[in-house]
């Protein structure tokens, strides 16, 4: 392998790991633009998603509907919880949401256990899809192109969204104050469950192919998944759509190219290299790579 | 206090264009001005809270233009804000013993030990600020949470607040916003006052012009971030350009001012 | 009411808390003594955390970061001779004969735990809200890679073990008591004002002279030397660290506490890590009896959230306990 | 007492819950089958269950209060820092602890003279892999990847390394993972960057990682046969990855368990529970139980010290996962060690061995 | 009559803020409520639109009861209050909190010709279309949070101290924009501490104090009462 194809190879891996990162980012950044709510059961969306998925297929459903069935189960499943345990707080203090949706995560992992068991389950379901394509001596796996594709489509989609209809401008009213949503006939409700369906739906999709890639499923699956794309969507600035993207590369880049750079004996402080280089970029830009400008507090 | 040709923009928007001041001591110093002026931004300036593109800001005969703002309000400078900027869950008598505090440097060690000299100097702080609520008529609230005050009486907070620090200059933004003529008047008196009391230097902000007229000595008047007038009340009130841009046509304070 | 009289109060319920103690230490039961341990240790963990981020207001998922180097400071220095040099073959020469007791591993384990959160805290204290929060998380992730990798000081994931099992119940309750103390103290001080003024809002805050940078780290350093103290505690409780000891569970195990105990209170803190660590032992005892495991942390997640509902402000909200309110409950002479 | 009474402390919830469980299972079957034979010493034999919840500080609190009900011995948990949060309480009380998955070699010196270890550590079985691959793969080089935030898949492929290298194979690089990483992409196109690929690969991973990073190396074209140890031994390789690249693949565990030997334990687990053995920890949870019984059995006593004594003098149990010996003084069992080819997602037993030369732990 | 309070009683938490208030505004009418600060007025409007729920008492609107309605969609009956405070939405832009104004709407042209309506009533706003509300001037943000309640179209317009803040001339424009409203037969409740322009513009007027109503009357009564002079008017 010449080094030029060794770097594109890791390009590309870089690409593939970023999309998927980028694509957990979105829905979370997006309900975090609308709530000031980091929810952190976005990965256990991810996993009732793909147990969804899995358990449709397995009773029998044609792969494709069991995908829509399973993706909105994730969609309701998020409604649900708006519902019961976010609803009730809603305008209280930043600490007491984010700990609750780690209540949430505690429950439903603890509840995925009993309920699955703790192991680990194949998840073989989009396995039809050939894995790989060479291009010259490049390996460009299929999910992965489908997963850029489908993260770019939904980035170009929600921003529009947000920016141009009324239910997206609402939403970004709801997220700076909510007293005055209220006082200017915003219907709170109807706002708030549409952003958390639209993120959860984004869960069971990134649920999908986090777990296609995988090859796997288990009941703690959605941790890592979270930590990630709440690290990527503070890179990219936290509530910004494009940024929650660009977020995602970042990290992916990051990752891969720390693997593929470093010598072996410091691979294991990935992670750690990770963290040193997203302080850096809050240091330069505390809001993140595309927050909002940082807009002074008018006093 | 003495302020050199200082200017500030915003994204292409001017919000002070070279602008001057000399202020002597013991002086109350009025700034009037269209919405957008630019007046709070030559607060947020002179108390450090946002630096200027160019130009220098002296208090007595220190340079204090790149000065931290707790440096600044050290040095004797307290501001309060246009919008309303209280420590919510604090009480009210002890947002104002946090102004107090400004002149202390008690150490770590004698709140650990809880030593006699710590006893008496919080003896002291709530003393004087129990002495300031009730110049400001809020004793009675001292121990409610600042967040549960009436908008008129938050303002009234603000001002005590600042006052807490000792200042040798006090400014204030817009006090009398949200208070009725009565009230403005009882607190043209409370300034008055407390002038004497504290020997205070002032810059005042206000839009009401029953309060700047009989209280200043001197008026500023900006427009578009820019020095358009200076004089006194008199010379002010009869400015064509400044009844034009500010006061307006018909001039209210005769017709409905007080 | 008197404050001789107040001091005499209080005096007297030390006295009775340290007879429980002596009486827990003498007589009780291995399980309960170490329960009673764990709960100590709870208790300086929240109570530290509380000054940081309850009083203080930063954000913080990275407390437990200070713990762990507490213990693997501690681990380090009561770790038997032999196995320090067999080990830890990073370490300078000199240090492999050393040996320490508790206290001074205590106190060097908070100090290094501290002086870690003053570089750092230049660092990340001028970030806020969720910028804060996803940098201190990183802080603890650093703080676990490091233990993972860095072989020769720390052993990597198998951890070090065999460390004598100093901590005791008179240990941890006189460290909960001072912690306690301490804290209650900066609170009332202005200091303590300082941080809730900065907390409320920084930018007034500053308009009034406080330096709200140095404030905030003023506060970080010591929450991080009382929680490095906790950490050192517990290394030579459970007599074995490792990396994964010191991450998220524990993590939001305090921050719950401090939470459901009321930001801002130190009473809270107390009263909440004590119920806390009750509850979890006897949902533990329910889950045993119809052999259902998970189902105490779903109860306790339940019991969280139905807490955060109704009572969003905690249990004490940010008030304290004092003596002239129990009067007005109990006739005390 | 009217009954013997055994502590089985496990992480049923939370990260290890994927061995833990398992484990219970085999040891509840255990139980079963010595009830309904009758018990022990003529009791009724009955366990006494905490799940540690996998985390340090519940297993050092639980395990003081099943000791405060007058257990003859303990045993459970599959990972070797979880075993030195719960074992030394049972040290101080001279009470014995059969760490059933834990294969760290030096573990039982670490703790004291009341912990056994139920499989063959680390040492051997890694050993075994290196002659193996050495000699019957004839595999000169090899190219490794680790977990490094796991003891088990660290410790693993340094004995490996070192036993290699020893019988004079070289070794081309390292990489690394974390635990619960998802792709390996970044690891596996550094290898095929390498001037010279290496004859295996040794991959020492968990049960839960295993299948994945086996698909993305296939995936990435690479072919090379891949060698590892127990962690690889559960059914989800083969599922995870595929028949098709679930080829060409080596590992060293404790049991064949479709041999003969252990036909009736995959038999009557499956009756038990509706399913087969999750992986190697079922039989390895079961065999540590009846370890326990049998010492009750020799010592002829429910006490801890004489159970104690019994089991450090153990000579030839029958296990499904093989015969242990405990030699004099030594608390780690000699015990042979399987070796496993995969072919196709199938499991082909190869061979039983014992490694010539085993790495001091 | 549009709008009828009976017996309102309202708490924070333990504290009451209002002692059982009862008033009305027939259709068309434009009336204010004064009173010194923290007497309770803010309190009032805001229960009025929902924010806040009452303890004790009854709300009408247009005869039927509100008081268990959530604010959004009292706002759709046409009552809408611009806040104390502004409360504008600091992190859209001017353009973006008009519409926000006009949510519950669904004719686009109409909306966008309200928007030129309301910027031909503040032109200040006219330039500052795309600027994120946070940055404009106090004065500023509160002609945006005045044009932002005109924009539902409201049959009630309650309005919390409006001139708060604003230069001279632009009290007048409020004032005159409210004169206008009035003159389309517009509704409105108005709160202002500048009570003698208060007065003036409005046919009726209440004098609230420490939460009860104290006095009431028509505006030119009010004016020349001589306790209401003293404690409100100033000399
Ligand atoms: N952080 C900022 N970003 C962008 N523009 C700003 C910022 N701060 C102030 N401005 C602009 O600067 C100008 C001056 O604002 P300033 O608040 O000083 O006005 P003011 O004279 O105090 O007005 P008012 O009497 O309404 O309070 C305004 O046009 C405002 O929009
Ligand atoms: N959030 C709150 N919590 C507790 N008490 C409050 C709160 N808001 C207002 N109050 C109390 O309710 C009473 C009425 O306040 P309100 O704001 O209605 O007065 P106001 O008449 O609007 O005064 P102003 O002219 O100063 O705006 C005051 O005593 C105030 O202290
Ligand atoms: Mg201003
Ligand atoms: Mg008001």
């Amino acid at each position: 392998m010449s080094s030029t194809a060794y770097f594109f190879q890791q390009f590309i891996n870089a690409l593939s790991l970023g999309s998927i990162y980028a694509l957990v980012t979105i829905g979370l950044a997006m309900v975090f633009s609308i709530l000031r709510l980091i929810n952190f059961a976005h990965g256990d969306l991810m996993m009732i998603g793909s147990y969804a998925i899995l358990m449709l297929f397995n009773a029998g459903l044609p792969v494709w509907t069991a995908i829509l069935a399973g993706v909105a189960i994730s969609g309701i499943t998020g409604i649900i919880m708006e519902r019961l345990c976010y609803r009730p707080l809603r305008g209280s203090a930043e600490m007491n949401t984010l700990l609750t949706s780690f209540a949430v995560v505690v429950l439903l992992e603890n509840g995925a256990v009993l309920f699955f068991g703790p192991n680990t389950q194949p998840f073989g379901i989009l396995n039809f899809i050939q894995p790989t394509l060479a291009v010259g001596s490049l390996l460009i796996s299929k999910i992965d192109a489908i997963t850029v594709v489908l993260t770019l489509a939904i980035l170009i989609l929600t921003a529009l969204f947000i920016k141009k209809t009324t239910l997206g401008i609402s939403m970004r009213a709801v997220a700076d104050d909510l007293t005055a949503s209220q006082l200017v006939g915003i219907p709170l409700n109807r706002v708030i469950v549409s952003a958390f369906f639209i993120g959860s739906l984004f869960a069971g999709l990134a649920g999908l192919l986090w777990s296609a890639r995988a090859g796997k499923i288990f009941p703690l699956m959605g941790f890592i998944p979270v930590v990630k794309a709440f690290v990527a969507a503070v890179i990219g600035g936290f509530g910004s759509i494009p940024g929650a993207v660009i977020g995602g590369y970042v990290l992916g880049f990051a990752e891969v190219f720390f693997v593929a750079l470093l010598p072996p004996d410091f691979q294991g402080y990935r992670d750690a290299f990770v963290f040193v280089l997203l302080i850096i970029i809050l240091l330069v830009r505390p809001q993140g790579i595309l927050g909002a400008k940082a807009m002074e507090r008018r006093i | 206090m003495n302020i050199n040709a200082i200017s500030i923009s915003f994204g292409g928007v001017k919000a002070l264009d070279d602008y001057h001041l000399n202020l002597a001591p013991s002086r109350i110093l009025g700034v009037i001005g269209p919405n957008g002026a630019g007046k709070t931004t030559l607060f947020n300036l002179i108390t450090g809270f946002i630096r200027p593109d160019s130009g220098h800001i002296y208090f007595g005969d220190e340079e204090i233009t790149h000065w931290e703002p707790h440096r600044i309000a050290r040095k004797g400078i307290s501001r309060s804000f246009q919008n309303i900027c209280l420590f919510n869950r604090l009480s009210v008598i002890d947002n104002v013993i946090v102004g107090c505090q400004i002149r202390q440097h008690p150490s770590l060690l004698s709140a650990l030990f809880k030593t006699p000299g710590f006893k008496r100097n919080e003896k002291k702080l709530r003393d004087s600020a129990r002495r300031l609520l009730s110049v400001f008529g809020l004793e009675k609230q001292s121990d409610q949470r600042a967040m549960s005050l009436s908008y008129g009486d938050q303002r009234r907070l603000e001002i005590a607040r600042a006052l807490a620090a000792r200042p040798k200059l006090l400014m204030i933004d817009e006090p009398a916003a949200g208070m009725n003529p009565r009230e403005t008047e009882d607190l043209l008196a409370l300034i008055l006052k407390l002038r004497i009391e504290f020997d205070l230097t002032i810059i005042l902000i206000e839009h009401n012009m029953n309060l700047v007229m009989p209280l200043c000595e001197t008026i500023q008047v900006l427009n578009y971030g820019r020095l358009v007038a200076e004089g006194t009340p008199a010379e002010i009130q009869q400015n064509p350009e400044v009844i034009d841009a500010y006061l307006g046509d018909e001039n209210d304070i005769a017709s409905h001012g007080s | 009411m008197h404050s001789g009289r107040q001091a005499g109060y209080t005096f007297m319920a030390l006295g009775l808390f340290f007879l429980g103690i002596y009486l827990l230490s003498a007589y009780g039961n291995h399980y309960y003594q170490r329960v009673g341990n764990l709960m100590m240790i709870y208790v300086i963990l929240t109570v530290s955390l509380n000054l940081s981020s309850g009083i203080m207001g930063i954000s913080s998922l990275g407390q437990i970061g200070f713990m762990a180097i507490g213990a693997y400071v501690a681990a380090i220095l009561t770790l038997p001779p032999g196995l320090k040099e067999r080990w830890l073959t990073g370490l300078p020469h000199w240090m492999h004969s050393i040996q320490t007791g508790l206290l001074p591993a205590m106190l060097l384990a908070g100090l290094l735990a501290a002086v870690v959160a003053f570089l750092v805290g230049i660092v990340i204290l001028r970030l806020q809200g969720v910028f804060a929060a996803v940098a201190t998380l990183g802080f603890l992730i650093i703080v676990k890679v490091i233990a993972e990798n860095w072989m020769t000081v720390t052993r990597g994931g198998r951890g070090l073990s065999a460390l004598p099992a100093y901590t005791n119940l008179w240990w941890t309750s006189t460290a909960a008591v001072v912690t306690i103390y301490a804290v209650w103290r900066i609170l009332k001080s202005p200091h303590g004002r300082s941080m809730i003024a900065v907390r409320e809002h920084d930018l007034a805050a500053q308009s009034v002279g406080i330096n709200a940078p140095k404030i905030r780290l003023l506060a970080f350093v010591i929450s991080a030397f009382f929680t490095g103290i906790a950490g050192a505690l517990w290394a030579n409780l459970i007599g074995v660290v490792s990396p994964g000891s010191f991450y998220l569970w524990l993590t939001l195990l305090i921050i719950i506490m401090m939470v459901v105990g009321g930001m801002g209170s130190v009473t809270g803190s107390v009263i909440s890590a004590v119920g806390f660590t009750i509850l979890l032992e006897l949902l533990r005892g329910f889950e045993n009896k119809i052999a259902m495991y998970g189902i105490s942390y779903i109860i306790f997640a339940v019991v969280f959230l139905l807490m955060i509902i109704f009572r969003p402000e905690g249990i004490m909200g940010d008030r304290e306990f004092s003596w002239r309110n129990v009067r007005r409950i109990i006739p005390l002479p | 007492a009217d009954t013997v009474k055994i502590g089985v402390i496990e992480n049923l919830t939370g990260s290890m819950a994927s061995l833990d469980q398992p484990s219970l299972n085999g040891v509840k079957l255990a139980l079963k089958e010595i009830n309904d034979a009758g018990g022990v010493l003529g009791k009724k034999v009955e366990i006494i269950v905490r799940d540690g919840k996998s985390d340090p500080a519940t297993l050092a609190t639980v395990v003081e209060e099943i000791l405060g009900k007058g257990v003859s011995a303990l045993t459970g948990l599959s990972d070797t820092t979880m075993v030195l949060a719960a074992a030394p309480a049972a040290q101080r009380m001279g009470v014995s602890f059969v760490s059933s998955g834990a294969t760290s070699p030096s573990l039982p010196d670490e703790v004291g003279d009341c912990l056994f270890l139920e499989p063959f550590g680390d040492n051997v079985q890694a050993a075994a892999a290196a002659e193996y691959a050495y000699n019957d793969l004839g595999a000169k080089s090899v190219w490794v990847l680790y977990d490094k935030a796991m003891d088990y898949t660290y410790l693993l492929q340094r004995y490996f390394c070192d036993r290699f290298g020893g019988l004079g194979g070289a070794i081309i690089s390292k990489a690394t993972y974390q635990t619960g990483d998802t792709d390996f992409r970044a690891q596996i196109t550094s290898l095929k960057s390498k001037k010279t690929l290496p004859d295996i690969l040794f991959i020492s991973s968990g049960p839960d990682e295993i299948g994945t990073i086996v698909k993305q190396v296939r995936d990435m074209g690479i072919k090379i046969p891949i060698v590892g140890g127990d962690g690889y031994d559960t059914p989800l390789l083969a599922k995870v990855a595929g028949p098709a690249a679930a080829t060409d693949i080596y590992f060293t565990t404790h049991v064949a368990l479709d041999s003969k030997g252990t036909k009736a334990f995959v038999e009557n687990y499956n009756k038990m529970f509706g399913h087969p053995p999750e992986n190697g920890f079922a039989a390895l949870g079961y065999d540590a139980f009846k370890l326990i019984v049998n010492a009750v059995k020799n010592a002829n006593s429910a006490d801890p010290k004489a159970v104690k004594t019994a089991l450090a003098a153990t000579q030839g149990f029958k296990g499904v996962t093989g015969t242990i010996n405990y030699p004099k003084g030594i608390r780690v069992p000699q015990k042979s060690v399987t070796i496993i080819k995969v072919d196709g997602g199938k499991f082909i037993f190869e061979k039983e061995v014992m490694p010539s030369e085993i790495p001091a732990p | 009559m549009i709008l009828q309070v009976t017996d309102l009683e309202v708490f924070y938490g333990n504290i009451q803020a209002l002692h059982g208030i009862s008033f009305n505004v027939e259709e068309g009418e434009t009336v204010t409520i004064i009173g010194s600060n923290g007497a309770g007025k803010s309190t009032t409007l805001l229960t009025i639109a929902g924010l806040l729920k009452p303890g004790k008492g009854e709300i009408k609107y247009l005869g039927t009861s509100t008081k268990t309605l959530p604010a959004d969609r009292i706002v759709r009956r046409g009552i809408s209050l611009c806040p104390e405070g502004r409360r504008i939405f600091s992190s859209l832009t001017v353009y973006e909190n008009l519409i926000m104004g006009a949510v519950q709407r669904r004719d686009r042209k109409k909306i966008r010709a309200d928007v030129k309506w309301v910027l031909s009533l503040f032109p200040d706003l006219n330039s500052r279309l795309d600027q994120a509300g946070g940055t404009l001037s106090g004065g500023q943000q509160q002609m945006l949070a005045i044009g932002r309640s005109l924009m539902s179209r409201p049959k009630l317009l309650i309005l919390d101290e409006p001139s708060l803040g604003l230069a001279p001339v632009l009290v007048n424009q409020i004032f005159n924009v409210i004169a206008t409203l009035k003159n389309d037969g517009t509704t409105v409740l108005l709160v202002e501490q500048n009570a003698r322009r208060a007065l003036e513009i409005a046919d009726r007027g209440y004098v609230i104090e420490t939460g009860r109503i104290t006095m009431e009357g028509s505006s030119t009564f009010l004016k020349s009462n001589d306790q209401v002079k003293s404690a409100y008017l100033g000399g």
